[in-house]
């Protein structure tokens, strides 16, 4: 029997957390020092790979601590895992970008570790406080990241946006918190759950409100419509490889607190099947038609983004193991291919005067026939083609979905996957068919961003191949605290 | 030997994988060599499982080959595997051998295109998701071999994509098809969903026990099967793609119609022939779609001068002869029809790719005429091809087709009526097909002169592949001969342990044992081949006999003059009765029901999308007021309905 | 003793008042302070279940709280200069170049 | 009721009674020179130049943001300060582990060039 409330301060369970403002703190106070600001990203590098090993370990061994505030199951080592990744290949892809939009400062990297370990702390908590103290380390770097480009109009438009609409939701999630421990007197997400029954015998308003607003602050992390405005704004604003970050790692932390809270935590409030219903099909919907008259590819990738938060939202309405595995599934995967694509789309923009239109696609296939083919695979794994594991994440959330009767969902779900074959096929359509309106300006590699390339292609293709093994990891996951 | 049923579809992907790695690195020859090499090389190892499969007796004619185990999740589990039975042996040699043949008949046609390298990438490619959609033992293997064809064929069919028609032909083809994968995907999820599992072998054994025969959870899936096959096989509703398809390489159009892409939704539908003879109703609206379809597509072929469109046409035309079949459970005249089907319409695409390389690239007929002189083989193949597929007796479409109408009238799933839309069909077919040999290479040359002095007979790359087919369409069908012609139906005791869980799911051996009727079987038969007869007649006269007669008529003003007259008259009476009122009906079908009705819907599917993406996207006003706004409400709105429940 | 229900009035009041604010505030200076109305409202709320139930934990989140608003402002108040040097306003909807 | 309420008001009475008198002690005893310099702004130096709604240097900004930071995590210090003899030594580590998180920030503004002024 786990004591889930140990008061033991065992350092060891926020190692990865340590590690991650160790290395932001080391950047924070040498990177100004000539000669050892060249290091930061090193050290940044460092960090993340000390961080993604101590999250490794954590993995099967299950713990809580700090009277219960920190909670280390399986649930939040497989999330620290997913953050890790997708900021090491953040920082894989961001130095060189950064170097040629002279952004490169040492800042960048320490807000990007800070931000991964707000992410861990959301992931690694039942404690509502917590969970909130996370969203804000996550949220504030992001809000710097996204206005990072100081001279440029569009990036501080997008810094300012999200941060007044963060800011905004953040208000609602508080305020929401503040209403469940006014109803039941704690903040620690597994008292909610053993008296649950108490709490909404006596203090239902109070609790139903809160959840309410705490299912405001977090679905519009992950973008759910009606919350969602902000989104294509600030991708399309923000620098391209803080772009690809945004699109999946807060998504994914998002996501990680909302399974926690909805799926595991909350599950006795009925309702929340058809909320989560209406907030799935109204996601997915809105998302694919608004991508489909977009002309800038980083606005359609922002749609795209909302659009596949839809997909993933279809677990929450259908609950259960199947569904929230096959939501992890579908996480992992959609940071695999999404991530490629902002690859593809960061090596581009790495020339000069380029926003990454749609008509600067065109004569991409005839000089990058390779690279052009890497951005259609990516194309096809967010249309959810086989073999791309892209496919296989649609399948399973879909089969979970309808094993479990959630017929109308799932019809919904299908039809707008065709819709959003309209919108990605257009990048290949562009790259590959369309005569250039001018000469297209070659495209140089770094051996990085070959890296995040080889990496998110071999995922996306060989997971698409052999699913099983992220299958049962995924599987084994879904064994948290609750 | 069955070890290697693997590298049936592995072979081409290989080629691909080759191909498509070094494009531009490799000389020509070399990329001949894989292209045509590894699909030759899995036509070789087909056929030699297929004696092996032979050699086994025949109710163990079975070998599944299971890879690895793909996915197991729970109670959910599909393995990566290959299902070598009758029915996918008669596949895999379909699109092996008419696929190796048009491989090779595109060494020739395409040897001047600068995309040579690429065309064979894709056609490879091509050739191995349908080698994997017809090997795969499970309907998610399946899918993906399905999917694999539809990125296949929007490539080949945009292969020339610098045309604009051709790229937004491709994108059309491309997502009328995703429409239909919609119904195979929930299709097939409710079959997880009921059986537990997606295994054929799995679903044929438990699917009786799993489904309420005659209910309407079956139904509704079989319907939604149906509807995937309806986009892959070019049926009503969803058949507009196919004639826009023409925009591709006719080598690709060859192949898309005979061997691969259109046949997928006949061999999915008899590959789950338990299902669908679990649900009567369903069979029935398979059936009259079917009969719809080739009734309504004749027509439209009727008045196209298109070369490609005619034969376009006149595929979707076939396939609902073959829907027809499957509708009358008679699948094992489906898939028969299907083979001899890919025979003869590879023949005919290809010869008149002939004809269009001689002509070059002309593809209206009303330019063409008597060009039987200048491309004789090309001429005389495509003959063949038009004897086939107009049934005459003693060629392979004869039989295939006389089998379909026999059972579409004797069947118990069958009716009159299904006979008369296929017997008028065959009438229809018979006159298209000879109004295109007459104009095309009959009558006077219509060509300018310049096209004149090009024109000349194929590479040998492409008149060979064409007599093989030639002699395929003719030979084909001789395996299948009717019991009442005395032969002994080789075709249906093949596939005979395929078909047999399906009838043994509804416990109707009784009912099946058609009552065999020669009498009325023989004179149904002369019914068509009359039928036939009278409309190559028609045509003859009308596309060929009349302008000769015409002219001689300027000629000798007096003599005959009364006699001609009377002639025309009636000619005139008959055209104007029949004739033209069925042109005319064409032309509403062809211009407003499919061109209007039917593409303006999906057309207009797309516009509704369109504008209302547009008027949403009013909705971003990029004021971040607005947005907190919206915020705001979806607040209200969300604690109104907490606070209520 | 005041009753926990007016505490919580005052605070939803401000809750409102800052979210009103945040709505129809043309001026971003206007619009953290709204902001930062909200998280405080929400704050009261707190502390006024921890008195009401008499346990202590509220008033430690307060103190969380507090700092993480600051750093908001913070955040906010360095966004908003930036901003003014580059565009030379702080009215919010000026701030439309990315839209649609 | 109201009685707990009193410590609060005592509170409030002295600090207003305190700042009164501090000022109507430098009423009473200061010089008074009613001369038409001593009205302007500045007494000595240079003469005020434009509007006062001149923007601000940029640097106050910096410093208000700064001290905003600073100052509000010393709340923290509050609550540990009232029990630090129960928390011990743990206690002591952690706040000092604290102070440290801070200097961090400080070295970096030092190091950023943030709190220079020229």
């Amino acid at each position: 029997m786990i004591d889930y409330t140990s008061a033991s301060i065992d350092f060891a369970l926020l190692g990865p957390e340590i590690a991650l403002l160790a290395s932001a703190f080391l950047i924070l106070v040498t990177g100004y020092v000539k000669s050892l600001g060249k290091l930061s990203p090193g050290v940044a590098f460092v960090g993340l790979v000390i961080a993604l090993v101590l999250s490794l370990n954590q993995w099967g061994n299950q713990s809580s601590g700090f009277f219960g505030m920190v909670t280390c199951d399986d649930f939040g080592s497989a999330f620290k895992v997913i953050f890790t990744l997708i900021a090491i290949l953040t920082l894989l892809m961001a130095h060189r970008y950064l170097s040629h939009k002279s952004l490169n400062r040492p800042e960048f990297y320490a807000l990007l570790n800070i931000s991964t370990m707000g992410m861990m702390v959301m992931a690694n908590s039942t404690d509502l406080v917590v969970m909130f103290l996370g969203l804000e380390i996550m949220s504030l770097p992001l809000y710097v990241m996204a206005g990072m480009a100081r001279r440029s109009p569009e990036s501080n438009e997008a810094g300012i946006k999200y941060f007044v609409m963060g800011a905004f939701a953040s208000a609602f999630l508080l305020m929401g918190i503040a209403f469940v421990y006014g109803a039941s007197g704690t903040t620690d997400l597994r008292r909610l759950v053993t008296d649950y029954h108490y709490i909404v015998g006596n203090f239902k308003l109070y609790l139903y409100s809160g959840v309410a607003m705490i299912l405001v602050g977090f679905g519009f992390k992950v973008g759910a419509v009606p919350f969602h405005s902000w989104i294509p704004d600030v991708y399309e604003g923000a620098p391209t490889p803080v772009t690809a970050f945004f699109s999946v790692g807060p998504k994914a932390a998002g996501f990680a607190v909302l399974l926690r809270l909805f799926v595991f935590g909350f599950a006795y409030i009925g309702l929340l099947s058809d909320v989560f219903w209406v907030l799935a099909a109204l996601t997915m919907t809105v998302g694919n038609i608004m991508a489909l008259r977009q002309n800038n590819i980083k606005r359609m990738l922002a749609y795209s983004s909302i659009a596949h938060a839809g997909y993933i939202l279809i677990a929450f309405a259908v609950g259960g193991d199947s569904a929230v595995s096959a939501a992890m599934f579908y996480l992992v995967a959609y940071a695999l291919f999404n991530t490629g694509a902002f690859a593809v789309l960061v090596l581009l923009e790495t020339r000069t005067g380029c926003k990454s239109d749609f008509s600067e696609l065109s004569g991409f296939s005839r000089l990058h026939p390779y690279l052009s083919s890497v951005l259609a695979l990516f194309m096809f794994a967010l249309c959810g083609f086989p073999p791309t594991v892209g496919f296989f994440g649609k399948f399973y959330l879909f089969s979970a979905a309808i094993q479990s009767g959630f017929i109308w969902l799932v019809v919904i779900g299908v039809m707008n996957s065709f819709v959003s074959v309209y919108y990605y096929l257009r990048v290949i359509k562009v790259s590959f068919f369309d005569q250039p309106q001018q000469t297209f300006v070659p495209v140089t590699y770094s051996p990085a961003i070959i890296v995040v390339l080889l990496i998110t292609l071999a995922g996306t293709l060989g997971l698409g191949l052999f699913p099983q093994q992220l299958l049962d990891i995924s599987q084994s996951a879904i064994f948290a605290f609750l | 030997m069955t070890e290697y049923l693997y590298l049936i579809p592995i072979l081409p992907l290989v080629g691909f994988l080759i191909n498509g790695l070094l494009i531009g690195r490799i000389p020509r020859p070399v990329i001949t060599l894989i292209g045509c090499g590894s699909v030759a090389l899995s036509l070789a190892l087909s056929l030699s499982l297929f004696f092996e499969l032979k050699a086994l007796p025949a109710d163990s004619r079975m070998i599944e080959q299971v890879l690895f185990t793909w996915i197991v999740s729970g109670n959910f589990h599909v393995s990566m595997g290959f299902l070598l039975d009758p029915l996918s042996a008669v596949m895999i040699l379909v699109v092996t051998g008419v696929g190796f043949l048009i491989h090779v008949y595109s060494v020739g046609y395409m040897h001047k295109d600068p995309g040579y390298g690429r065309y064979f990438t894709y056609l490879n490619l091509f050739t191995f998701s349908m080698l994997t959609l017809v090997l795969a033992d499970n309907f998610l293997l399946m899918f993906v071999g399905w999917e694999g064809v539809g990125l296949c064929s929007y490539l080949l069919i945009g292969f020339w994509y610098h045309k604009k028609s051709a790229a937004d032909a491709g994108k059309k083809a491309f997502i009328v098809n995703r429409i239909g994968d919609f119904g195979f995907l929930i299709g097939m999820f409710i079959v997880f969903w009921q059986v537990g599992s997606l295994n054929f072998v799995d679903i044929n054994a438990m699917a009786p026990a799993a489904f309420i025969a005659g209910g309407s959870l079956i139904t509704i899936t079989c319907l939604l099967l149906f509807v995937g096959a309806t986009g892959k096989s070019a049926q009503i509703p969803l058949f507009v793609w196919l004639p826009d398809a023409m925009e591709g390489p006719t080598p690709v159009s060859a192949l898309i119609h005979a061997a691969t892409m259109v046949t997928a939704g006949v061999y999915m539908i008899v590959r789950s022939n338990v299902l669908y003879m679990m649900s009567p109703d369903a069979l029935f609206v398979v059936a009259v779609v079917g009969a719809l379809t080739a009734i309504f597509a004749a027509t439209i072929g009727l008045a196209q001068n298109d070369i490609k469109r005619v034969l376009a046409y006149s595929t979707v035309s076939q396939l609902g002869y073959m829907f027809l079949a499957c509708g009358v459970a008679a699948f094992t005249a489906g898939i028969f029809h299907l083979m001899t089907h890919a025979f003869f319409k590879a023949l005919l695409f290809l010869a008149s790719g002939s004809v269009l390389h001689a002509m070059s690239d002309e593809k209206d007929i009303r330019k063409m005429g008597g060009l039987k002189k200048y491309i004789p083989i090309t001429y005389w193949t495509f003959l063949i091809g038009t004897l086939a597929i107009t049934g005459i007796p003693g060629l392979s479409g004869f039989f295939s087709k006389d089998e379909i109408l026999w059972k579409a009238f004797s069947s118990d799933y069958g009716h009159p009526v299904f006979w008369v839309l296929g017997f008028v069909t065959a009438g229809l077919t018979a006159f298209y097909m000879f109004r295109l040999v007459y104009l095309t290479f009959h009558g006077p040359e219509r060509m300018d002169d310049e096209t004149k002095s090009h024109l000349h007979e194929s590479p040998k790359s492409m008149t060979v592949p064409l007599i093989i087919l030639a002699a395929l369409a003719i030979a084909g069908g001789w395996v299948g001969m009717p019991h009442i012609l005395g032969a002994t139906n080789y075709f249906e005791h093949w596939l005979e342990p395929v078909m047999a869980s399906g009838r043994n799911a509804v416990d109707t051996h009784a009912l099946m044992s058609t009552s065999s009727n020669a009498g009325m079987e023989w004179s149904l038969m002369v019914a068509s081949v009359g039928l036939v007869l009278i409309s190559i007649f028609v045509a003859r006269m009308f596309y060929n006999k009349k302008p000769e007669l015409a002219t001689a008529w300027q000629k000798k003003m007096s003599g005959l003059h009364k006699l001609l007259l009377n002639k025309y008259y009636i000619d005139e009476i008959y055209g104007a009765v029949i004739v033209r009122p069925t042109v005319y009906f064409s032309l509403f079908l062809w211009k407003v029901v499919d061109v209007v009705l039917i593409d303006g819907l999906i057309n207009g599917v797309a516009v509704v999308y369109n504008d209302l993406s547009e008027s949403l996207r009013q909705v971003q006003t990029g004021r971040v007021r607005t947005y907190a706004t919206w915020f705001a409400v979806g607040v209200v709105v969300l604690i109104a309905v907490f606070m209520r429940g | 003793m005041v009753p926990i229900s007016a505490y919580l009035i005052v605070g939803v009041a401000l809750f409102a008042i800052g979210t009103v604010g945040v709505l129809i505030s043309r001026n971003l200076i206007v619009l953290l302070m709204s902001v930062e109305l909200m998280l405080n409202s929400a704050n009261l709320c707190l502390i006024a279940f921890s008195r009401s139930q008499n346990i202590m934990d509220g008033h430690a989140f307060v103190f969380l709280v507090l700092t993480i608003a600051a750093a908001e402002a913070a955040v906010g108040l360095a966004m908003v200069i930036t901003l003014y040097r580059n565009r030379e306003t702080i009215n919010i909807d000026r701030f439309n170049l990315l839209k649609w | 009721m109201i009685e707990v309420y009193y410590p609060i008001l005592f509170l409030g009475f002295f600090a207003a009674l305190l700042a009164v008198i501090m000022v109507s002690i430098s009423i009473l005893l200061g010089r008074r020179t009613d001369m038409g310099k001593k009205e302007e702004p500045y007494e000595c130096g240079v003469e005020p130049v434009g509007s006062t709604r001149d923007p601000i240097p940029v640097k106050f900004y910096m410093v208000a943001i700064l001290f905003i930071l600073f100052d509000i995590e010393v709340i923290f210090l509050y609550p540990w300060a009232v029990i630090s003899r129960q928390l011990g030594l743990f206690g002591f580590i952690e706040m000092v582990v604290f102070v440290i998180i801070l200097l961090v920030g400080y070295f970096y503004i030092l190091g950023r060039g943030a709190l220079k002024w020229d």
